[in-house]
């Protein structure tokens, strides 16, 4: 039984981390302008992201290690450091963006503007984390994050032709407008495959205390839990593509892509927008708090668990406090939501090298995994995914000028 | 033009919405004064770039009355009278169609 | 003479005859009682490789390609090291006469 | 037992299994022609500075006594009570008497416990 709930660490680290602002206004981007084919591009996200995202929890699994406390002991503390500026500068732009998602979802209930949404918002995520225990925050945010099943009943009741569905996973480049195709492929694995979701599950393994005999239901969680993140992102992108493609109507704001399931689901469509994107938003907010936060604590040493008094871990709790109230002051400056997802989205792309490059070799490492490590099927993908983002971080700055 | 037939569909997706009462009056509203808000701004700023020996004047017209539309449409949601709303609505598809049309010749002047 | 172990990783090294021979790259230490003697300094590209323990990732990727240059791995005694300017450490003896760890 | 790979960096541990911190630096003591011998683990922010920039050690002590706890020279370990250097480096210590823990407890008493629900130190 207790391996069942442990189910609910995959889908809340999908459903909060996959499924997120950025995913689904990229999705929504991609189906309103190239229809289906962009498919690809989320399912070659979601497949590398199931690999990472086994690795991390195989890595905290074996070793009581993870991924953050690996590659300092491991890199040393240069090296460390560095990657430590560059990820929470990406994270706490996903983080505001992620706000900003949770403030534009009650704007459009309550007809209140975002900006006023930003700081209450803030605070309740805090709360949550302040007061939460993990286990609370990992089923809390996956129960309520079902409702964003809404997506893929409204994808199939728009009648998807599901041939062309199918031909459109395999990658194809469109006739007209490639520049921001290719900035859309890079959003939506840069979506996909972000780095604060791996950290996350790594300590999550270890909040939820794994050891050895989690492997193969670690393998399950990462399978499921990804496959369900990235099933959904489909749906969303094939719903655009069905209701707002053929009216030309491309989603350069929230309030459009809000009206994404007003025809599926003409009683409930516009609600179950807003439902979805609160707690899907609310989930990744609490994700990527606390694996900022993780990612300080286990990169310096401190004593840190979500299950702890926030004065037995005073640095940690401090540090999500800090991020998660700075992260509001942007949306009370009137900065939209959708830009700063777009960018962040193409900064995780660039900065991706930096996340990934570290996983080959710790999980080829004895000391930590000894007969656990890597196989070579496993080395192989790092490897093809290392070279993914080293193009993504390549092309990535160049398409956000001219095709952002 | 790809975002200002964008807009134009925007307007018109949220008026059936309303209408079919599945969405909040602020909503539709907000909704409505961003899209009228957007295609100004798009509006002024394609008259710069456009193709020598297109009809601008039509298009133009066709602009500003869809602006006005839909910014009636807004008030409208206030005051919750349905049967105006329909027949703006049906006007403002009509000036969708035109602008599109509008937008094809372009295209083809273009190429 | 105290010196800090971290800021002498990486630090370029000479042999008695201005050589370059490479860079410290990992400590070799016994734990003896109570303190902690260090017995030798490796120097060389493949020092790092023990310290990322990646043998196991290089290794095939090295019958792969069936280079023999990483093997150069110098295993320096203490006594051979001087350390009296921990900027530029230098060999007591000529590099050729290193032997390999290996 | 490789010193890079195996101490520095490594997540220390004290008496009661409780993090105090990493490894940020380590002494070496170099006698004449004695073999030279660690005798001290180093905790703390200056050390780790110096790794990056040795420049910065200036910088972050004078931050460091701005606010927060006033300490002057960084904290040390004696060599003598590390019991097990394995995934972790267990210390035969108490982690607050060490000063590792001074931000820690400084943080904890000065914001955490005066946000409500922070929870409080039992011990003080």
């Amino acid at each position: 039984m207790k391996k069942i709930l442990q189910l609910t660490l995959g889908i809340v680290t999908s459903v909060g981390g996959f499924l997120e602002i950025g995913s689904v206004t990229t999705a929504a981007q991609a189906g309103a302008r190239f229809g289906y084919q962009l498919l690809w591009a989320i399912l070659l996200g979601t497949l590398c992201l199931i690999f990472l995202i086994e690795m991390s929890g195989r890595l905290a699994a074996v070793s009581k290690h993870t991924i953050v406390d690996a590659m300092r002991e491991r890199f040393g503390f240069p090296f460390f450091f560095f990657v430590l500026i560059g990820m929470v500068i990406v994270a706490f732009l996903v983080l505001v963006a992620e706000l900003g998602g949770i403030s534009f979802a009650l704007q459009i209930l309550t007809g209140i503007r975002f900006p006023w949404w930003a700081l209450p918002v803030s605070l309740l995520v805090w709360l949550l984390m302040w007061k939460g225990t993990f286990s609370l925050i990992e089923n809390g945010a996956s129960l309520l994050g079902l409702v964003t099943i809404s997506f893929v009943v409204a994808a199939f009741k728009l009648g998807p032709d599901w041939s062309s569905v199918g031909s459109s996973l395999i990658p194809s480049l469109p006739d007209s407008d490639k520049a921001n195709y290719g900035f859309l492929a890079v959003s939506i694995l840069g979506a996909s495959i972000s780095p604060y979701l791996m950290y996350f599950y790594s300590s999550g393994a270890i909040e939820d205390k794994w050891d050895r005999s989690y492997i193969t239901m670690n393998r399950i969680i990462a399978g499921f839990g990804m496959t369900f993140g990235g099933f959904l992102s489909m749906a969303v992108l094939v719903a655009a593509a069905l209701a707002l493609r053929p009216k030309g109507l491309q989603v350069d704001t929230f309030p459009q892509a809000a009206l994404l399931m007003t025809t599926a689901l003409p009683r409930w469509g516009f609600y179950l927008f807003a439902l979805s994107m609160l707690f899907a938003c609310f989930g990744a907010a609490l994700e990527i708090s606390l694996a900022i936060a993780y990612f300080f604590a286990q990169g310096f040493g401190w004593s840190w668990s979500e299950d702890l008094e926030p004065s037995q871990d005073a640095r940690f709790a401090f540090v999500y406090t800090i991020i998660i109230l700075l992260a509001a002051v942007p949306l009370m400056l009137r900065v939209d939501p959708i830009k700063v997802t777009m960018l962040s989205m193409a900064l995780t792309s660039a900065s991706l090298p930096l996340a990934i490059v570290p996983f080959l070799f710790l999980m080829n490492d004895p000391i930590y995994l000894g007969k656990h490590r890597n196989g070579w099927i496993s080395n192989a993908v790092v490897a093809i995914v290392i070279l993914i983002s080293f193009v993504l971080a390549i092309i990535s700055i160049p398409l956000q000028i001219i095709g952002g | 033009m790809d975002s200002v037939i964008s807009w134009l569909a925007t307007a018109g997706m949220a008026g059936r919405a309303w209408l079919n009462h599945t969405t909040p009056d602020k909503y539709t509203r907000q909704t409505l004064e961003l899209s009228h808000d957007s295609l100004l701004e798009i509006g002024n700023g394609l008259f710069k770039s456009l193709p020598a020996g297109v009809d601008s004047a039509s298009l133009d017209s066709a602009l500003t009355r869809s602006r006005e539309h839909v910014a009636l449409m807004a008030r409208l949601v206030d005051q919750k009278d349905s049967p105006d709303f329909r027949t703006l609505l049906d006007s403002l598809s009509a000036d969708e169609t035109l602008v599109k049309q509008l937008a094809d010749s372009i295209e083809a002047k273009e190429q | 003479m105290d010196i800090n172990v971290e800021l002498l990783l990486g630090t370029k090294v000479y042999d008695a005859n201005g050589e370059k021979v490479g860079r410290i790259e990992e400590f070799r230490a016994e734990q003896d009682g109570d303190s902690c003697r260090v017995e030798a300094y490796l120097i060389g590209a493949s020092a790092v490789i023990q310290r990322l323990s990646a043998w196991t990732l290089v290794r095939p990727i090295q019958r792969v390609l069936r280079s023999r240059k990483i093997y150069s791995v110098f295993e320096v005694r203490w006594q051979d090291m001087d350390l009296s300017d921990p900027r530029r450490p230098r060999l007591r003896i000529a590099s050729k006469d290193l032997r390999h760890a290996r | 037992m490789h010193l890079i790979r195996d101490v520095l960096d490594k997540q220390l541990i004290d008496r009661e299994d409780c993090k105090m911190g990493r490894a940020s630096g380590l002494i070496m003591q170099l006698g004449e022609n004695t073999q030279p011998r660690v005798t001290h683990i180093v905790i703390g922010g200056p050390a780790l500075w110096m790794r990056i920039r040795p420049g910065l050690r200036k910088l972050s002590t004078k931050l460091a006594h701005l606010w927060g706890p006033k300490r002057k020279e960084p904290v040390t370990i004696p060599w003598s009570r590390v019991k097990t250097v394995g995934k972790d480096v267990n210390l035969d210590v108490e982690a607050k008497e060490t000063g590792a823990l001074d931000w820690e407890l400084w943080i904890a008493r000065h914001i955490i416990e005066r946000i409500p629900g922070g929870g409080s130190k039992e011990e003080e």
